[in-house]
This record gives C-alpha cells, structure tokens and sequence, in this order.
C-alpha cells in the first residue's frame, strides 16, 4: 500500500513546480494584465484589441515608458469561460501582482472579474465586454467601461430610427443576454422617442445558429415595415448572409448593432446585403480626420490590416492608463482612478473623456446604411449620423439610482 | 436463437443433463429460466411458484443461480472479491454502506473458496487464472449465492482432460455433499452419462426426448437426429 | 500485516492533512486559491469516479450536477435569507434529486445511449439555466454571490473548502469499500453476472447516480464559496468533458487519480496559458501522450509500478 | 391568431428551409455513423474536420478568384484535403488504438479536436471567413405566397439525396463496402478469412471524414465561417447518430431529419424555447426507443 505515498510524492511535486515562474516581478515596472479570450469566434474582436493596446505600450516603451517605468503586460486566454477567466484575473492580481486589470469579451468573466477587482481594489478596464450590468447595476469605483454597453447602443440606434417613417416593428436576434438587451435597449427608447411605434412579434434563435433562413421566411411572412435585429458575434455575418440568400434586406429594412462595422462586412468581401442600418463606434474612413487617418495609417504600418473597432478600445485603454499614471504621478491605484475621473483626451474619433461618475467612456456613435464603395473590396456605410455621447448615455442620476 | 415447445422438469436434488448440436437452443432456455430473457409464452414454475419473467436478481433471490459458457467474471477484482460480492448479495448486504466489505463474510467466502480447490489462488488477479481455474471460479460465483438450484452452461468447455476431470468431481461433489440440484448442458458424452440422472435432448428449440441416461441412448429420434447425426460439433 | 499498513496509512493520512492545514501559512494567496479550486475540482472529479472508474457508467454530463448544485446554493444565498449552511446542503441536495429523476430516465440504456441521452437532458437543463434571465441571470450569470465573513477570504474559503472535500472523500471512500461499493464494482465489471448473483443492477445504478450527483452538487456548491460566482457554462457539455478527462489523466481505477487529475489539468491550464495562446494545443497533446501510453492514467501507472509483481496484472487488466 | 392557411403555409414554409440544414446535418452524421459503425470511434474531432472542411473551403474558393468556380473547386478539393487529414490522423494515431476501450477514443478525439482547434487557429488566424455563394445560386425562389427559398437551399436539397444515394452504393454495393458491414458486425471474423481489416479501416475512416469535409464546404457559403464552428456542430451529429442507431447510416437520416424539422417546427411552436426541441426529441426518441430508431450494429 504505498498508494498514499505516492499521492503526497505527487501532490508536494506538483505544489513546488507551481512555485516556479513566481517571483519575477520587479519594482521599477507597471504591469497590465488582459484577461481575454483568445480561442473560438471571438478572437475576431479581441486580437484587435490587444494589438490596438500594444501599439500605445510598444511606442511608449521605446520612448521610456511613464514614471520612468517600462509597461509590461500579460496575457491570458480565458477561452471565453467565466471559471477560467476569473481564476486567471486572479492570478495575475495575486500572483503577478498586475497594477491594471483590463479585457474580456465574456460578459459574465467581464462580471466575474469586475467583482474580484472590487474586492482587491485594482481598476479594472472593460474593453469588448457590452453588459450593461457591468457599469450600470454592479457599477464600482473600480470598473472602467471602454466601449459602448448594450443599453447605450440601443439608445443610440432609437435616436436614429425614431425619425424614419417606420411604424410595424419585428424583433428577433441570438437569445442570449446580449441579443435581448440591444433589443430591449433600441425598443425602450424608441418607444419613448416615438410612440406611434408597435411590436409586431419576435422571434429569437439560439448562439451560433447556422442556417437563419427558416427564421427570416418567417419575419418576411408578416411584412413588418421594419427590423430589429439583435445578433452579436458571427451571427451578425451569419444573419447578413441569409439576408442576402432570401432577398430580406430588399423587403424589409433592417437594423443591427455593429451592422456597418468592419468585422461584420469585411469577411463578405463584396457580397454583404447593401440598405442595412448599423452602427458602431468606430470607423476607419470615419471621420476623415487627420487624426484618425494618422491612426490607420500607424496601425496598418504595424499590423497590415485596417484598424476595427476592437482597435479603438485597446489603443484608448492604453492611453488613458497611461496618461493616467502620468496625472496621478504615481503607481498609487486610488490616485490613479482619481486622476482618470473626468479625463479627456484627443483619439481618432475626437476628444474623448471618461465621465466621472460612471467611469463610462464617452464614445461617439456612428449610424449608417451598408453600401458599396470602389475603393474598397467590402462593403462601406454611407449617409453617416454622428450620435454625440450627450445623447445617448444614460444620466448620472439614472446611473446612481441603478446602482443602489 | 429461438425455443420453442421445449419442455424441462427437474426433480429436486436431482443433476440433470441438456444436451443438442449446436444452436439447439440449450442456452437460450438457460437464459429463459434465469430472466435474462422473457418468454413470448410458457411458463417457469419452481418449488410450485410461477418465476416466469421476473428479472434476474430476482430469480437469483427465489435460489437459482448459474455459470455462463463464456467465462463471465469480475476481471477487475480479485478471485477472493469475486465470490465475495455474491456471497455478500446472498445476505443482503448490497445495501449497507459502511461497513468495509473487507470485514465481511471472509469465512464463508473462504469456504466457497476452499470448497472448489481455488483456496490457494484466491489473491490472484482472475486475468492470471488458467482457463480451467476460470470455469471454476464461474462455478464459485455461482455458488456464492448459495442456489439451491445452480444451472452449469458447459462447464467444462475448453478444459484439458485431466482439468475435466477435476470438474467432474466438484459437481458431484456438490451434489452429493450440498444436495444441490443441477442442471448443466455440455458437449462432452462422457461427461453427460457418467454424472446425469437425467438428460434432456434438445434440437431445433424443441425438446426431443427427456429421461434416463438408458432412455435417451436407446431411443431412436435422437440416434438420428443428434447421436448419428452429421451436425454435431464435437467441441 | 494488515493492521501494520493500516496504521502506517492512516499516519501517512494525518501527515497529508497536516501539510494541507499548514499550507496557507506560508504559501502565497494565490497558490491557497489555486488549491482550494484543485480541491473543488477534485472533488467533482472523484464523484464522477464514483460511477465511472467504479461503476463503469458513461456518465457524459456529470457538470449538469455540478452547475445545478452551484446555482441552487447561489440562488439560495442572493434571494432568500436562508442560513448559509441549510443554503450549501440545498446545492446539494438539488443535484441529488435531479440525479434521481434524470437517472430514473437514464439508467434503462447503457454504454454509449445512457451517456447521450444524459447530454440530451443535460442540455435542457442547460437550456433553462441558460433562458430563464430573472431566476438565473441568463448567460451573465450571478456574481458576488453573498459568502459569510468567516469564509469569504482566500483562506477561510480553503479551510472551508478543505475540510468539506476531506469530509466528502472520507465518505466516497468508504462507500466504495463497502458491500455497495463491492457489488458497483461487480457491475462495472460485468452487469449480467451481477444480476444473476441477485444483484438489482439498475436500482444499484440509480443510487450510485444520486450519489455521485450528490458530491457532485456539493463541489458545485464548494465552487460558489471559493470564487463567490455562477454561470451557465458550469452545465455545459465541454466542462463534462474536461472533468472526464481529469479522471482519465490522473487515473479511473485509483481512489484519488481524479484528484490528481484534476490538479494536473487545473495546474496546466492555470500555467501553460501565461506562456502561449495556444495551451488547447499543448492540453490536447498532453491528452494524446496519456492516452497512448499511460492507459490507467499517472495515478494508476505509479501505482503499478509500486506493485509487487503479482497484483500488477489486476490493474492492467481492461 | 393565425388563419388556417397562413399557419400551413408557415409550416410548409419551415420545413422546406429546415430540410436544407437536415442535409447539411445529415453528410456529416452519416459520416459519423459509418465510422462509429465499423470503427467504434465517437469521433469527437469529426467536427473539427468540419470545420477545417470550411476552412479549407474558404481558402481554395480564395485561390481561384473566389467567384463561382472557386467555390466548385473547393467542392471538390477540400474534401479531398480533409480526407488526406484524416488518412495521416488514422495511420498515424487510430491504428493503434483500435482495442481500446470507447471510452479511451472519445477522450483521444476529444484531444485531437483540441489540437485541430489549434492548428485551425494557427494556419488561417482569427478572423471571420466567407465564402461567397456561386453565382448561379444568387437569389431565391418564391414558392408559395412569397415565401423565398434561396437558390442555395434548394441546391442543397439535391445534394443530400445525391450523397445520400452514393453512400447507399459504397456500403451495399463495393467489396469495400461490404467488407466493412461485415467488419461492423464481427471484426474478428472478417480479420480470420484473411482481408486485411487495417485497410478497410482506413479506407472508412478517411470516407466518414471525407463527409465531414464536405459538410464542412457545403455549409460554408451560408455562415461564417469562424472557430468553434466545430463544437455547435459535433454534439447535434451525435445526438443524431444515437437518435438513429449507432452505425446505422440511414438512421443518421432519419435523426437528422427529425432533428432539423423539431428545431425548425419547434420555433412556430414556442419561439423564445425553440432551442429545446431537439434535445427534447431526442431524449422522447431515447426513452421510447432505447437503442435508437433503426437497427444499430453495436
């Protein structure tokens, strides 16, 4: 029986191994930890992210860094599950002592994580994550939210479609959290907007659903004036491609939330259904502004690829992390949050500040309709509205009485 | 593999013989009896209790027990543990969850054990037996759950002549010192005429003949249809 | 010589425990996380194993127990006022009942349909967990699930965690040393017989299925007090999958290759994943290189290596 | 709330666009089928080769223009590309597993479609593919009162038929074939008469994933083609096979069938739960009939 032996001889080797890579943190550095997923879909938002981050960091880096300290950052693959995700954000909090948190695209390792850092007090920069939860409900001193969250998208989108003509709406999307918050978030606001507005049905299709076509003959067969199409991920694509299939976007206008964006249209080369409605944050040939092509052009120099929205997020977070430690003067997380609240900085879409009550960034909204472009391969969107952050992020007051 | 009209009395205390050419059907009634399989119609009545269509455990319980043709053991246990789990069943003690089995019934695991000649072997692995000492073991399993009626499939298929031998012995012994009443089928003549009391012959599902060894070795249908007949696998 | 051993065994075992209780003392927080997740882990491993390696049952989607255990427990501690303890037992005790009813469906078919028809189940109650958004939070999940005080911390969760795995596996281990684990033994093996030596395999099967989801609900429950946190893909079929592989690594025929298992593949995703995005390439790899040479797992390879001669054959076997 | 009409037409509706998934469904669970059937590998990584199907696809489409013809070399190259995939992952891993326990080969596939996974990742990066549909099936059909059929969908009706026709020819009709039905049934035997059953294998494990690949193409117009493509894919096939009958190929026809036309009905039915209905379709098949609806060769 040397069964129990072994175990122990087991265990106690394996607990010394773990020891191993401890121990390489060094004073003079101020170190980022992204918790992301970096396996499955989507890994088609997040890459873009860490390498709109790394440029920030890369340049910083060469030139010095800030504080006279290098920026050194870790990743971690969360493999879009929640466990995972925390147990790594835990890990680079207690074990790689990180001073910033930021990442993830998983809406409930986003919560998960955003709890944690609560906890241990270290601030923690949501980047793709679009829960509204996150900064509205379980809102904290600790949480920064770097993109748009569901509720502001839907406002957004009510802005622009409350003045079209359109009366008889039908909502469908991906039922998940997420499909089911745009939708809510664009039909609540319109509803107040314009109330003429009427809900015809919905119809709602499980994650990752391949083939939408018997969904969309059904939408078709009601004739709604117009609809609310809540997907995310590759059912944005997989919605746009049945669309096209069956003629649906000739019949029925129809909106999606990052519906314009470059992930969305550039995978379908030139073959993406043309009068969709979207929106999304950001656009690389818009605006035409020199700051936003000096940011293409650095970012295409680099990585050889035109910028995502993905982009924007990672290259904000690592400027305002920066530029923060740089106001605050010092690697002190409390002095640091304090020197973000109410920062604005120059970015490729305009000046751009972090609301000090919420931690929200105060992103614009660009809403368009797909169309085709010669001078680019996919399809582009034109009749581009600006939505100024005023107009469409919940108030201070709504956020506040949220959060209780 | 169908049974049809077969018809099959065991007088109690009695070891009685099944024998027919392959695909007789002799296991099948086997597994009919034992409630590894239900009967489309007919009966099985035992000490005037009608059995038909309970499942095995239960037929187990009412004390009918049996080895199988291809060995059919616990591989993964040892020979001691092996008997063990049915004696343990025998007394009712599936059930308990605290007592350490390894405190339990070791006499009488040992006795079943020592009774068969496989005492000497009992920590061994079953994988490490001879084939012989395996088709033993079937008979030990088998006996752990103390039958009154233990049902033998071949007991000695595949065993060299002198582990025959030794088989031979041990069921008459169990018939002569436990007053076991058996009932076994085999391809092996000799065996089936020098320890049956009575022999049925099957063919084709059905029962051809039932009575004494004199009876069935004079009677005709079976000289033709089996005994002289071309499809005996003399296996 | 028995008595011998047994005493020896049971000084190896307060040694083994001693150093668990000690381990906080001079170990990192994050290592004391890492642990009390290996023991969560582990000890959901090793209630699969109960029906696994000593039931030989295809229980494909063993987290469906797991997940509801822990939503049950979350549910229990966010909406009502319950006492944490009756709270914990709740996880429990739901994975227990659903168990009994998904097995009660299950336990007719064998092998390979038993293990699919429980994903079919599994997977609608993953679909449930999944939809129902004001009870379970949907996809996002419930988070910063209220823990008392006293077990809240890195290393009140630990000992918490520690003691309950401690509890669990004493139990686990003495039921499969019992006469019903003895006769679940003799079903793995070979059901038939088992039912021919008066055994009433399905039933056993069905208790055996309650007990595993049992533990099983119990590390669910133990997962909510160390990461304070639920979310549907703790029901998810590839979580199942992952857990299955816990036992297969660290070894289904030994009492605690689950447990070691599951600290392997907790300590490799936990590790590998700093040095490269593509750990599910060295994980599979990894997998692959078990699979071809260490057939009864790492446990069971050394606990054959450190067997005399004779008793080597009994693990090899199958 | 419906009128007696629009209803039926819905529902007709609905079953002619879920058939075209059931094809879809039904290559690769076929697939499956056959090799679970001969082989008995649960081939976890059968969505994989799926999903590396579209991939490869997407790339061969890319190499000849991308137009129409891209796609038709891609019909025809990819899944010859997976299938030397799955002839190297037979010869070089399965061949000598084949004694082990089930059980040890689902983990080992569950390994390899980690690994596949990965190496998807690694060869064709992140992000979101497309291949075009070809020309000639742009656009759609009207049927009945304006309900569109897409070209493509109707297209795929006649490939289901087509492969389904082609591998009736393969199992009953080539001594390939034939040998492997054999094989299904009593490997030993067919080992004992001197055909060498490490070929067959091969040869069977290569067509079930040859089926994946084409799957995989097939598909690849209609969605995006992305990572984890495989995993929404592999359990439905396997609910499918086990709905079906293990290794029974028609019943891999049947289950899909009934697997896409609850998933397509289901949504009429109760919208926001349609998720449920195949799963719960499958557990009603399961209970009612424990080994599946048609003869399984286990």
């Amino acid at each position: 029986m040397k069964k129990n032996f072994l175990v122990i001889f087991g265990l106690v080797f394996l607990v010394s191994g773990l020891f191993m890579p401890a121990a390489s943190y060094s004073a003079k550095t101020l170190k980022i930890g992204l918790v992301d997923t970096y396996t499955g879909p989507a890994t088609a938002f997040t890459l873009d992210v860490l390498d709109g981050f790394k440029l920030v960091v890369d340049k910083l880096n060469a030139q010095g860094g800030v504080l006279g300290r290098k920026i050194i950052y870790e990743t971690r693959d969360e493999k879009f599950k929640p466990d995972i995700g925390l147990a790594m954000a835990k890990e680079l909090v207690l074990k790689e002592n990180v001073d910033v948190l930021m990442g993830t695209i998983n809406s409930a390792t986003a919560l998960a994580v955003s709890d944690f850092a609560k906890k241990e007090k270290v601030p923690f920069f949501v980047t793709f994550s679009k829960s509204e939860k996150i900064i509205l409900e379980k809102g904290h001193r600790y949480v920064f939210m770097m993109n748009e969250h569901t509720q502001m998208a839907g406002r957004a989108a009510a802005v622009a479609l409350a003045k079209k003509p359109y009366t008889k709406y039908w909502i469908a999307g991906d039922d998940y959290e997420y499909g089911h918050a745009i939708a809510n978030g664009v039909w609540k606001h319109l509803q107040k907007l314009n109330p003429k507005v009427q809900l015809v049905n919905e119809t709602w299709w499980k994650v990752g659903e391949a083939d939408l076509t018997p969904y969309i003959t059904q939408i078709l067969a009601a004739k709604p004036d117009f609809a609310i199409v809540a997907t995310g991920g590759s059912g944005m694509v997989n919605f746009q491609k049945a669309a096209k299939a069956t003629g649906f976007n000739q019949k029925v206008p129809f909106y999606q939330h990052t519906a314009i964006e470059l992930s969305t249209l550039a995978p379908q080369k030139k073959n993406a259904p043309e009068g969709v409605f979207g929106t999304a944050n950001y656009l690389f040939y818009y605006p035409n502004s020199p700051e936003n092509q000096a940011f293409v052009a650095e970012f295409q120099k680099v990585y050889n690829r035109y910028p995502k929205v993905g982009a924007l997020y990672g290259y904000l977070t690592a400027k305002f992390i920066v530029e923060g430690f740089k106001k605050a003067g010092s690697v002190d997380k409390e002095k640091f949050i304090n020197a973000l609240e109410g920062m604005a900085l120059d970015s490729p879409v305009g000046k751009l500040a972090i609301r000090a009550c919420d931690h929200q960034l105060e992103l614009p909204m660009y809403f368009g309709v797909t169309t085709t472009d010669p001078k680019y391969d996919f399809l582009v969107a034109k009749d581009i509205q600006v939505i100024p952050a005023s107009q469409y992020m919940p108030s201070c007051e709504e956020v506040k009485s949220l959060r209780k | 593999m169908a049974v049809n009209r077969a018809n099959l009395e065991v007088e109690k205390g009695e070891i009685v013989a099944v024998i027919g050419p392959n695909g007789a059907g002799k296991t099948t009634l086997f597994n009919l009896i034992t409630g590894i399989l239900k009967p489309d119609e007919g009966r099985v009545f035992f000490k005037g209790e009608d059995i038909t269509g309970l499942s095995p455990h239960n037929v187990c319980r009412k004390g009918i027990s049996r080895s199988f043709q291809v060995v059919n053991v616990f591989e993964r246990l040892s020979v001691f543990e092996n008997v063990r789990i049915a004696v343990l069943s025998k007394n009712r003690m599936c059930w308990n969850f605290i007592t350490p089995s390894a405190k339990l019934l070791g006499d009488e695991t040992e006795r079943i054990l020592s009774s068969v000649g496989l005492a000497d072997k009992k920590d061994s692995a079953c994988s490490d037996l001879s084939h012989g000492d395996r088709k033993v073991l079937e008979i030990a399993v088998a006996l752990g759950a103390s039958p009154e009626f233990l049902i033998l499939d071949e007991p000695t298929a595949g065993m060299a002549p002198e582990e025959t031998d030794r088989c031979i012995e041990l069921i008459r012994n169990l018939s002569d010192t436990l007053g076991l009443t058996i009932l076994f089928c085999e391809h092996d003549m000799g065996l089936v005429f020098s320890i049956s009391d009575r022999i049925m012959v099957m063919a084709r599902g059905s029962t051809l003949v039932q009575g004494t060894c004199e009876e069935v070795r004079r009677n005709q249908a079976v000289q033709d249809a089996y005994l002289g007949g071309d499809d005996y696998d003399v296996s | 010589m028995r008595k011998g051993t047994s005493t020896r065994n049971i000084g190896i075992g307060i040694a083994v425990v001693a150093v668990f209780f000690l381990l906080p003392a001079f170990l990192p927080r994050f290592y004391v996380y890492l642990i009390s997740l290996m023991l969560v882990y582990g000890l959901l491993a090793t209630s699969l194993n109960i029906v696994l390696g000593y039931g030989g049952v295809f229980q494909f989607h063993h987290c469906v127990f797991y997940g509801v255990g822990a939503y049950a427990t979350a549910l229990f501690l966010t909406k009502t006022g319950v006492p944490f303890i009756l709270s914990f037992l709740a996880g429990a005790v739901a994975a227990a009942v659903l168990s009994f009813l998904m097995g009660i469906i299950t336990v007719r078919l064998s092998k390979l349909y038993f293990g699919m028809l429980q994903i079919s189940l599994g997977s609608l109650v993953w679909a449930i967990v999944y939809r129902w958004y004001s009870f379970t939070g949907g996809d996002d999940g419930i988070h910063g699930i209220p823990v008392p005080e006293i077990i809240s911390s890195y290393n009140g969760s630990y000992y918490f965690t520690l003691a309950v795995t401690l509890i669990c596996l004493f139990l686990i281990y003495k039921i499969i040393k019992s006469p019903f684990g003895s006769a679940l033994q003799g079903i793995r093996d070979n059901p038939v017989r088992s039912g021919m030596i008066g055994i009433n395999v399905k039933r056993h099967l069905l208790v055996a299925l309650v007990i595993a989801g049992f533990f099983g609900g119990v590390a669910g429950s133990l997962f909510v007090v160390v990461d304070k946190t639920v979310f549907p893909d703790m029901l998810f079929w590839t979580l199942s999958l992952e857990v299955f592989i816990m036992c297969l690594i660290g070894g289904w025929f030994s009492f605690f290759g689950p447990m070691v298992g599951a600290a392997i593949v907790i300590a490799l995703r936990t590790f590998v994943s700093g040095y490269t995005v593509y750990w599910a390439l060295v994980y599979g790899i990894v997998m692959v290189f078990v699979i071809f040479f260490l057939p009864n797992g790492i446990l069971g390879f050394l606990e054959q290596r450190a067997k005399p001669a004779d008793e080597k054959k009994l693990i090899e076997k199958g | 709330m419906d009128t007696g009409a629009l209803l039926f037409q819905k529902i007709l509706s609905q079953i002619f666009v879920g058939l075209s998934r059931t094809t879809i469904l039904f290559i690769v669970s076929s697939g499956m089928s056959l090799i679970l059937g001969v082989l008995r590998i649960p081939n976890i990584a059968h969505g994989s080769l799926y999903m590396i199907g579209a991939f490869m696809a997407f790339s061969v489409s890319n190499f000849f223009g991308g137009g129409s013809q891209g796609f038709w070399m891609a019909l025809l190259l990819a899944p010859i590309g997976v299938a030397i995939l799955s002839l190297i992952t037979e010869r070089g891993i399965f061949q000598f597993l084949y004694k082990r326990e089930h059980l040890m080969l689902l983990l080992l596939t569950f390994a390899l479609s980690l690994i596949f996974g990965d190496l998807v990742k690694l060869v064709w990066g992140a992000e979101y593919k497309s291949v075009p549909v070809p020309q000639v099936f742009h656009g759609h059909l009207t049927l009945v009162a304006g309900i569109p059929i897409p070209l493509y969908n109707l297209f795929l009706l006649l490939v289901g038929p087509v492969v389904a026709i082609l591998l009736w020819l393969f199992v009953n009709k080539t001594k390939m074939g034939k040998i492997s039905r054999a094989a299904a049934v009593d490997r030993d035997m067919v080992g004992a008469v001197g055909i060498n059953v490490s070929r067959v294998f091969a040869a069977v494990f290569v067509v079930g994933c040859l089926l994946a690949g084409l799957g995989g193409v097939l598909v690849a117009p209609t969605v995006n083609v992305t990572l984890g493509m495989d995993h929404t894919l592999i359990m439905e096939a396997f609910l499918i096979v086990i709905m079906g009958g293990l290794g029974n190929i028609w019943g891999a026809l049947i289950g899909a069938l009934i697997f896409g036309l609850a998933q397509s009905l289901g949504i009429l039915i109760w919208p926001q739960f349609g998720i449920i209905f195949p799963y719960a379709a499958v557990v009603i098949v399961l209970m009612i009939k424990p080994t599946g609806l048609l003869k399984s060769t286990w």
